[in-house]
C-alpha cells in the first residue's frame, strides 16, 4: 500500500502519452491511466476502512516518509486521513469523466491530455502532502496546466481569461508561500525549521505568529477557492476553458484552495479562531452576492460559474465557523460540488458541443430532441439547488447545522443569509432550466446547421458514460451520506 | 630620469596617442591601422616590462591575427575609403565628459592608494621555459585546466563562428521579423504551430463533430 | 406489534417504481402505468393493513394509541444527539396519512391510465407519480424534523416536475418554477426553525423533541424564555418560522400564489397533490408538532387567523373564477384554511377539539376534493377546455360523472349526511367554544363554499343545453371506477368516530348537539339556493350582480392583485433592485479592480520599457556607469 | 632598473581603458566599436603584468593571465566578427543603430 503509486500513475500516464501516436491511442492511454487509478484509489479506500475497525486510530495512515532536500529539511513526506481520501476519490471521479467527456478532442490531443493528467497529478500530490513544501510544490503543478488548457484550447477571450486566471492564482500561490515560509522559519521544533505539518502541528505555533501569517496562507487558499473579492478569475476562467478544463477547475482545483483553507485552519487554530468574523463576512458575502450576481447571467457556463462562487461560500462558511460539524460541512460540500458542479459542466459542454451557443435566450426546450442530456442537466440543477437525495442537500444541511452551532448573534445572522441563498439558488436554476430544457422547441445558434440536415443527437457512450459516473457519486452521497461522514470524522 | 624613464613615456604617449586616433579617425580603415599601431606600441610597453613572451604572443595574437581579421571583415563589409558619420557633437561632448570624470575618478584612486612600491624585491625574469612548464603543469600552481578549458573554448568559438558567418537562409522561408507581443498569447502560437484563426470554437467542435 | 416487517415497503415500493420506470420506462410504454399502479396497489393493501393492526390489534394502551417507531437508523450524524435518523413513525395521525395518500394515489394512478392513455411520456409520468408518492409516503411517516424536511423538498420537486409535465407550454413551465420557488422560500422559514429546534432542543427527533420541551424543563427555550431576538421569544420564531413553512406548502395567505397556477399540470396530478395531500403537509407539520405549539399560545392564534383569513379571501375568489380548475383550486386553500382554523382554535385554551376537527378535516378533504378533480378531469377531457363558461348540461351526456360531482358538492358544502357535514360540524363547534368571531367567519365561509361550489355544478352539468355531441362517451372504466370509489368514500367517511382514533392524548369522542348543526346547514342550504338562482338556467343575473358590484368585482377576479403585488417585488425589487446592481458591481467593480491592477501594471511596464531600446550603447552606458556608481558606494561608503 | 612607479603605467592603462571606453560609445559602426574593445582588453593586460611584475614578481599569474585574456580576446573577436559579418548579410549595414531588434 503505497501513496506514492497515487503520483507515480500519473507520471507514467504522462509519459506514455508522449510517447502514443494519433489522438485514438493518445485518449485510449489516458483514460486507462485515469480508470486504472480510481480502481486504485477505491482499493485505497478499502484499505482504508480496514484499518479503522482494526483500532488503528492514528490520524494519519499509510505514511511515507524520504529526505528530498536535507538543507532546507523538506521532506517527501505523504500520508493520507479520511477529508484527504475524499479529495482523492472525488480527483479520480472528476477525471476519469473528465477525460471521458474529452473523447473527440483531435485538436493537439497529445498535449490536452498530458496537461489533465498533470492537472490531476498535481492534484493527488497535494491532497496526499504532509509537508507543505510538497503541498506547495504540487499546488504549484496544478496550476500551469489550466492556464495552457485554457489559453489553448478554450473559446471566447481565452487569452485574457488564462492570463486572468493564472495570474491570480500565481498570486494566491506567492500569498501561500509566504504563510508557509512564516511557519517554517518560526516553528520551534528540535531538529530546526520544519516544513513538516505533523511536527508543526505538535510543536504549535505561537499565537502572534499565527496571527501574523494565517490571513496570507488563508488568503492565498481562498484565491483558489473564489474567495469574495478575488473571485473574479472564476466566471471568465470557466467560460473560456474547454469542458474538460473547466470540470477539472471547479471539480477539483477550487478544491485545492478549499483543502488548503481548511488545513490552515487547523493548524492555526488561534488565529482561525480571531480571524472567524472577517473569514465569516467575505464568506456571507461570496454566497448571496455571487448567487444574486448569478440571477443576471446570460450564459449557461456563466451561471455555474458564478454559482460555484455561492457554492464555494458554502466551504469558507463551514471553515470560518470553527465547529467540527461546520467543518465536516465544509468537506462535504466540497466533495458534493466537485462532482456537481463537473456534472454541470459536462452537460453544459454537451449541449454546446450541439447547439454551438451556451446562451439561455437562444436555447429552450431540449428535453424533446436530447433527453438524456437534458436530464443530466436537470440532475446537476437540482443538486446545486440542494434537493435532497442528492449530494447538494447533505453538505448544505450539515453547514448550516454547524454553523447554527455559533450563538453569537452576527454569526446566526450570517448562517440566515447563507440559508437565505437556497432560495436566490433555486430561481436561477429553475430560470436557466425552465428556459433551456422545458419550454418550446428553439435553438437559435444552429438554426444555419439544422437546415442543413444536422441532427442534434443525444449523448455519445462516452458522455453517458461520464455523466453516469458521476450521477452516481453524486447519488451515493445523497442518499447515504454516513459512509462519507464517517470516513471524514 | 634615465633612458628606461623616457623610454616609458615616449612608448605610453605613442600608444595612447595612437589610440585616440583610432577611436576617433574617420576612416574605418585608418581607424584600423591606429589600432594596429596602438597594438604594437602595447607590445612595446611588455618589452619595456621584460616580459618579452607577453609581448611576442601580443604581436603574434594582436598584430597578426585580430587586426587582420579586422582588417578583412572591413573589406567584407563596407568601403574601406569611406568616411563615417560624425557622432553629433552632443553626445561627443558628454562622452568626452564622463570619460575624463571615469578616468579622474580612477586616477584619484590609483594615486590614493599609491601601491607602496617598495622596489622589486627580486627582479623580475620571466622565462619562456617557466611559463611553459608552469602552463602544462598539473600539480598545485599549474594552469593545465585554464589551458585545457582554453583550447576548447577556441575550439567552439572556431565551429561558432564558421556556423554563424556560414549560415545560409533556407529556401522558402522568409526571415520573420519577431514581433513580440506584450502581454499577448505568443504561446499559443510557438506551442502549436497552427494558425491562430483554427482556434475559434466552431471550428473546433466542427472537428469533434467529424472525429465521432 | 412489529410493523418493521412491512411498513418500510410502503414508500419503497412507489419508489422502486420511479427507479424502474426511470430507468427503463421508454421500453414499457402501456405495460409502465399498470406496473405503477400495481406497486401501488400492493402499498395500499399494506397501509390498510397496517391501519388495521394499529387501530384494532394493538388497540389502546392507557387510554392512547401509542407512537411506534417501527424503524430507525442514523443517516447523518452532525454531533453527539444530533443527527438525521432515517425511522418510520407509527402514530395515529401518520396511520390515517398513510391511508389516505396510498388510496387517493392509487385512486388518481388508476384514473390516469385512461385520462393519460396516448401521452407521450406515459411511462414518465407514471414514474413521477411514484416519485411523488414515495415522497409523500415517507414525509407523513418521518421521524425526525430534517427527515420531515428531506421528505418536504422531495414532494416539492415531484409537484415541479407534474405541474411542468407539459413540459413545451411555457405556461405550464411558468407555473412549475413559481409553485416550486414560493414553497422554497416558505422553506427557508421552516429550516432556520428547525435549525433553531434542533440547537435548543439538542435533538430532531419528534418524540425526543416533543419530551424535551413539554414534559420536562431540559430545553433552555422553555427553561430561559428571555433569551429572544427582537422582543419576541425564540421559541415564537421557531414555531412561526416552521408554520410559515407548512404555510408556504399549504398555500396560505399570502404564500398562496402558486397553487393556482399550478393547475397547469395534468389533472389527476391536481387531485393528487394539489387537493387531497401536498398541500396538506402543512397542516400535518403543525399538528405533527402539535405538542409544541401548544406551548405557545400566540402562535396557535396566529395559525387560526392566518387559516381563517385564507379561508374567506380564497372562498371569495373562488366566486369569481371561471376556470374550473381554479375555482376547485382556491376552494382548495379555502379548505385548507379551514383546517389550520381549527388547529389554531387550542390557542384559546381548547386543546382536543380542534386538533381531532382539523385533521377529520383532512380526512374528509381528502376524498372528496380528489374526487371533484377527478370530476373535473373527466369533465375537462370530455370538452377540451377548462373554462367554465363554456361547458353546460352535461348532466345527460355524462351522467356518472354527474352524480358523483354532485355528491363531492354536497359534501364539501356540509349537506348532511356527507363526509364533510360532520367534520364542519366539529371545526365549527371548536370555533363556537373558543372564538365567537372565528366562528362567524367560519359560517360566512361555509356559506361562499356551498355557493361557489355549486355555481360550478350548475354551470357545468346544468344552465343550458348542450353544444357537445356524446362522440367519445364518458371515458373508460379505469376512470369512471375511482370516481365511483371515491364517492363511496365521500359519503361514507363521515361516520367514522374519527376522534376515538386521532386525538391528542386520547381524548374521547365529540358530540356535536343536534340543534347545533341548524345554523352551519342553514347557511350551506342558502348558498346553494343562490348559485341555483343565478345558475341554475341561463339568465343575465349574474352579470347584473357583477355589474351592480363592479369595483368589488374587479378586485376579487384579479384575485386581490397577489400576482401583480408579487411580480412587482420580484420583477422590479429582486430583479432590478438586488440581483443587477449586484451582477453590475462584479463586473464593473470587483472585476474592474482586479482588470484595473493589470491596467497599472502595464502601464507601469509600458513607462519604463523605453529602457530597454535594443541600442547597445544603451545599454553599455547602463553597465559602466552602474559600475561607477557601485565602485563609488563601496569606497566611500562602506 | 627604471624608477617608475606602477602608479604611472597604471595611469596609462587606465587611459587607455577610458579612450577604449569613449570609442565604444561614440562609434556606431559596429567593427570599430570591436576595436575599441580590444584597445580596452589590452589595457586590462598590461594591468595584470605591470601588477605581476612590481608588486609579485615571484610568480607568474598575472603573466598567465594576460596570455590566457589575449587567447580569448582573439576567440572573442572571430565570434564577434562572425556575428557583424552575418548582421551584414541581414542588414547590409553594420551600423549599430540599424540592429534594434531586441527591443521592447
Amino acid at each position: 500500500m503505497s501513496l506514492s503509486v497515487l503520483i507515480i500513475l500519473p507520471l507514467l500516464t504522462a509519459i506514455a502519452l508522449l510517447l502514443c501516436n494519433g489522438f485514438r491511442q493518445v485518449r485510449v492511454v489516458a483514460l486507462s491511466g485515469a480508470v486504472v487509478q480510481l480502481i486504485y484509489v477505491l482499493w485505497l479506500l478499502g484499505a482504508y476502512w480496514q484499518q479503522r475497525p482494526a483500532g488503528n486510530a492514528a490520524a494519519i495512515l499509510f505514511e511515507e516518509d524520504l529526505t528530498w532536500f536535507a538543507s532546507l529539511n523538506i521532506h517527501y513526506h505523504v500520508g493520507i486521513d479520511g477529508i484527504a481520501i475524499a479529495m482523492i476519490l472525488l480527483t479520480a471521479l472528476v477525471t476519469v469523466a473528465g477525460i471521458l467527456v474529452s473523447w473527440p478532442v483531435e485538436k493537439l490531443s497529445k498535449e490536452f491530455f498530458f496537461l489533465l493528467v498533470l492537472l490531476s497529478l498535481g492534484a493527488y500530490g497535494f491532497f496526499i502532502s504532509l509537508d507543505l513544501f510538497t503541498l506547495f510544490f504540487f499546488l504549484e503543478v496544478a496550476v500551469i496546466p489550466k492556464f495552457l488548457l485554457i489559453g489553448i484550447w478554450g473559446s471566447g477571450r481565452s487569452s485574457y481569461s488564462a492570463m486572468k486566471l493564472a495570474l491570480l492564482l500565481m498570486g494566491g500561490s506567492a500569498l501561500v508561500f509566504v504563510g508557509l515560509a512564516g511557519i517554517y522559519f518560526n516553528t520551534p521544533t528540535a531538529n530546526g525549521p520544519t516544513f513538516d505539518l505533523l511536527q508543526i502541528a505538535q510543536a504549535g505555533i505561537s499565537t502572534d505568529v499565527q496571527e501574523l501569517f494565517f490571513p496570507f496562507a488563508f488568503i492565498g487558499f481562498g484565491i483558489f477557492t473564489a474567495l469574495f473579492p478575488f473571485h473574479t478569475w472564476v466566471p471568465d476562467g470557466h467560460s473560456s476553458a474547454p469542458t474538460a478544463a473547466s470540470m477539472f477547475l471547479a471539480g477539483i482545483s477550487m478544491k485545492l484552495g478549499g483543502y488548503g483553507c481548511l488545513r490552515m485552519a487547523l493548524l492555526m487554530p488561534a488565529a482561525a479562531q480571531s480571524y472567524s468574523g472577517i473569514i465569516i463576512v467575505l464568506a456571507t458575502i461570496a454566497i448571496i452576492y455571487g448567487a444574486f450576481a448569478t440571477m443576471m447571467q446570460t450564459d449557461l457556463k456563466y451561471i455555474n460559474a458564478y454559482s460555484s462562487v455561492s457554492h464555494c461560500g458554502f466551504v469558507l462558511l463551514g471553515i470560518g465557523m470553527l465547529t467540527k460539524t461546520a467543518m465536516m460541512g465544509a468537506v462535504l460540500q466540497m466533495v458534493s460540488h466537485g462532482l456537481m458542479t463537473a456534472l454541470f459542466f459536462a452537460a453544459i459542454g454537451m449541449l454546446y458541443d450541439r447547439t454551438h451557443t451556451r446562451q439561455v435566450a437562444q436555447l429552450g426546450g431540449l428535453l424533446k430532441v436530447m433527453p438524456f442530456i437534458a436530464t443530466v442537466f436537470v440532475i446537476a440543477g437540482l443538486c446545486s439547488l440542494g434537493l435532497p437525495g442528492l449530494s447538494g442537500f447533505v453538505a448544505e444541511v450539515t453547514v448550516f447545522m454547524g454553523a447554527w452551532q455559533r450563538e453569537d448573534a452576527w454569526y446566526r445572522l450570517a448562517t440566515i443569509l447563507a440559508c437565505a441563498s437556497i432560495v436566490v439558488t433555486a430561481v436561477y436554476i429553475l430560470r436557466a432550466m425552465g428556459k433551456v430544457i422545458m419550454g418550446p422547441l428553439l435553438v437559435e445558434g444552429t438554426g444555419s446547421l439544422l437546415q442543413q440536415g444536422h441532427v442534434l443527437s443525444d449523448a455519445r457512450w462516452n458522455e453517458k458514460l461520464a455523466a453516469v459516473l458521476l450521477i452516481i457519486g453524486i447519488v451515493a452521497i445523497g442518499v447515504a451520506p454516513f459512509w462519507l461522514t464517517e470516513l471524514i470524522n | 630620469m634615465n633612458a628606461s624613464d623616457i623610454l616609458f613615456y615616449l612608448i605610453s604617449a605613442f600608444v595612447l596617442g595612437t589610440a585616440v586616433l583610432a577611436v576617433t579617425a574617420n576612416k574605418i580603415f585608418r581607424s584600423a591601422i591606429w589600432l594596429l599601431f596602438s597594438l604594437v606600441g602595447v607590445a612595446a610597453l611588455y618589452f619595456w616590462m621584460q616580459v618579452e613572451f607577453v609581448a611576442a604572443v601580443q604581436i603574434i595574437v594582436y598584430v597578426g591575427g585580430v587586426v587582420v581579421l579586422i582588417i578583412f571583415s572591413i573589406f567584407l563589409t563596407q568601403q574601406s575609403g569611406s568616411k563615417m558619420p560624425k557622432p553629433p557633437l552632443k553626445r561627443t561632448l558628454f562622452f568626452i565628459l564622463a570619460v575624463l570624470l571615469g578616468f579622474a575618478f580612477s586616477y584619484k584612486i590609483i594615486a590614493e592608494y599609491g601601491f607602496a612600491s617598495a622596489g622589486p624585491v627580486k627582479p623580475f625574469v620571466v622565462p619562456v621555459s617557466a611559463i611553459g612548464e608552469q602552463m602544462l603543469d598539473t600539480k598545485q600552481h599549474g594552469f593545465v585546466l585554464p589551458f585545457e578549458v582554453v583550447s576548447m573554448l577556441l575550439l567552439a568559438a572556431m565551429i561558432g563562428c564558421i556556423v554563424i558567418a556560414m549560415r545560409s537562409v533556407p529556401k522558402g522561408k522568409t526571415i520573420q521579423k519577431h514581433t513580440a507581443t506584450v502581454g499577448g498569447f505568443g504561446t499559443s502560437n510557438n506551442l502549436t504551430d497552427v494558425p491562430a484563426a483554427s482556434t475559434t470554437p466552431d471550428e473546433v467542435s466542427i472537428m469533434e463533430e467529424k472525429a465521432t | 406489534m412489529n410493523y418493521s416487517s412491512y411498513i418500510t415497503l410502503i414508500p419503497l415500493l412507489p419508489l422502486a417504481g420511479f427507479i424502474i420506470l426511470g430507468l427503463f420506462g421508454k421500453s414499457l410504454t402501456r405495460s409502465a402505468g399498470i406496473l405503477g399502479t400495481f406497486l401501488l396497489l400492493v402499498s395500499t393493501v399494506l397501509a390498510f393493513y397496517t391501519a388495521y393492526n394499529y387501530f384494532f390489534v394493538s388497540g389502546k394502551i392507557n387510554g392512547i394509541y401509542p407512537p411506534v417507531t417501527a424503524l430507525h437508523y442514523t443517516w447523518l450524524s452532525f454531533s453527539p444527539g444530533l443527527s438525521i435518523d432515517m425511522g418510520v413513525l407509527v402514530d395515529p395521525a401518520s396511520v390515517m396519512m398513510l391511508v389516505v395518500v396510498t388510496f387517493i394515489s392509487l385512486m388518481v394512478h388508476l384514473f390516469s391510465l385512461g385520462y393519460m392513455k396516448g401521452e407521450d411520456r406515459f411511462a414518465t409520468y407514471y414514474a413521477f407519480l411514484g416519485l411523488f408518492t414515495f415522497s409523500m409516503l415517507g414525509l407523513v411517516l418521518s421521524t425526525n424534523l430534517l427527515q420531515i424536511y428531506i421528505f418536504w423538498e422531495l414532494v416539492g420537486v415531484s409537484s415541479f416536475l407534474l405541474i411542468g409535465f407539459y413540459y413545451d407550454r411555457p405556461a405550464a413551465v411558468a407555473a412549475a418554477k413559481k409553485a416550486f420557488i414560493v414553497t422554497r422560500f416558505a422553506d427557508l422559514g421552516f429550516l432556520i426553525g428547525i435549525l433553531i429546534l434542533a440547537y435548543y432542543g439538542g435533538t430532531l427527533d419528534f418524540n425526543m423533541l416533543i419530551y424535551r420541551l413539554t414534559a420536562t424543563n431540559l430545553s433552555p427555550l422553555t427553561q430561559t424564555p428571555q433569551i429572544g431576538f427582537m422582543g419576541i421569544s425564540l421559541l415564537t420564531w421557531a414555531l412561526v418560522l416552521v408554520f410559515i413553512g407548512g404555510a408556504g406548502k399549504s398555500a396560505m395567505f399570502p404564500l398562496h400564489i402558486w397553487l393556482p397556477d399550478a393547475m397547469e399540470g395534468p389533472t389527476p396530478v391536481s387531485a393528487l397533490i394539489h387537493a387531497a395531500t401536498m398541500v396538506v403537509a402543512g397542516v400535518y407539520l403543525v399538528a405533527r408538532l402539535y405538542p409544541v405549539y401548544l406551548l405557545d399560545e400566540a402562535v396557535l392564534q396566529i395559525i387560526t387567523w392566518v387559516g381563517a383569513l385564507s379561508a374567506l379571501l380564497a372562498a371569495i375568489i373562488a366566486c369569481t373564477q371561471t376556470d374550473i380548475k381554479r375555482v376547485l383550486a382556491y376552494s382548495t386553500i379555502s379548505q385548507i384554511g379551514y383546517m389550520l382554523f381549527a388547529l389554531g382554535l387550542s390557542g384559546y385554551g381548547d386543546t382536543a377539539t380542534g386538533y381531532s376537527a382539523s385533521l377529520f378535516h383532512l380526512f374528509t378533504h381528502a376524498f372528496f376534493k380528489s374526487l371533484l378533480f377527478l370530476g373535473a378531469g373527466a369533465v375537462i377531457h370530455f370538452v377540451h377546455t377548462n373554462e367554465i363558461r363554456e361547458m353546460g348540461g352535461l348532466r345527460k351526456l355524462m351522467p356518472l360523472t354527474h352524480i358523483t360531482f354532485l355528491i363531492a358538492c354536497l359534501a364539501i358544502a356540509g349537506i348532511p349526511p356527507f363526509a364533510g357535514f360532520f367534520s364542519k360540524e366539529e371545526i365549527l363547534l371548536a370555533a363556537w367554544e373558543n372564538n365567537r368571531f372565528g366562528y362567524i367567519l367560519g359560517l360566512v365561509t361555509s356559506g361562499l363554499t356551498a355557493y361557489y361550489m355549486f355555481r360550478l355544478y350548475f354551470r357545468i352539468f346544468w344552465n343550458r343545453t348542450p353544444s357537445y355531441s356524446n362522440h367519445h362517451g364518458e371515458g373508460s372504466w379505469t376512470m369512471k371506477g375511482p370516481l365511483l370509489v371515491l364517492a363511496a368514500a365521500a359519503i361514507t367517511v363521515g361516520f367514522i368516530p374519527f376522534p376515538h382514533f386521532v386525538a391528542v392524548n386520547g381524548q374521547e369522542e365529540i358530540t356535536v348537539p343536534l340543534r347545533f348543526s341548524i345554523a352551519p346547514v342553514a347557511v350551506a342550504i342558502a348558498g346553494i339556493t343562490i348559485a341555483y338562482v343565478l345558475y341554475f338556467k341561463n339568465n343575465p343575473l349574474p352579470r347584473k350582480w357583477a355589474l351592480a358590484f363592479r369595483g368589488m368585482y374587479k378586485l376579487v377576479r384579479h384575485k386581490f392583485y397577489f400576482d401583480e403585488l408579487y411580480l412587482f417585488i420580484t420583477k422590479k425589487i429582486v430583479f432590478n433592485g438586488i440581483a443587477k446592481p449586484a451582477a453590475w458591481i462584479d463586473r464593473h467593480l470587483v472585476d474592474g479592480f482586479m482588470n484595473g491592477a493589470g491596467w497599472a501594471t502595464t502601464r507601469l511596464s509600458e513607462s519604463i520599457k523605453a529602457l530597454q531600446s535594443g541600442s547597445v550603447q544603451n545599454y553599455m552606458l547602463y553597465v559602466f556607469g552602474s559600475i561607477i556608481a557601485l565602485a563609488a558606494v563601496f569606497i566611500y561608503w562602506t | 632598473m627604471s624608477s617608475i612607479p606602477l602608479t604611472h603605467i597604471l595611469f596609462v592603462s587606465t587611459a587607455l581603458f577610458f579612450i577604449g571606453v569613449y570609442g565604444l560609445f561614440t562609434r556606431r559602426n559596429l567593427i570599430t566599436m570591436l576595436m575599441a574593445i580590444e584597445l580596452m582588453l589590452n589595457s586590462v593586460n598590461i594591468n595584470f603584468v605591470a601588477f605581476n611584475k612590481y608588486l609579485y614578481p615571484h610568480t607568474l599569474n598575472g603573466v598567465f593571465f594576460s596570455l590566457f585574456i589575449i587567447t580569448v580576446a582573439a576567440a572573442e573577436a572571430a565570434v564577434a566578427i562572425a556575428i557583424i559579418i552575418n548582421l551584414y548579410r541581414n542588414h547590409r549595414s553594420i551600423d549599430v543603430e540599424d540592429a534594434q531588434e531586441m527591443k521592447y
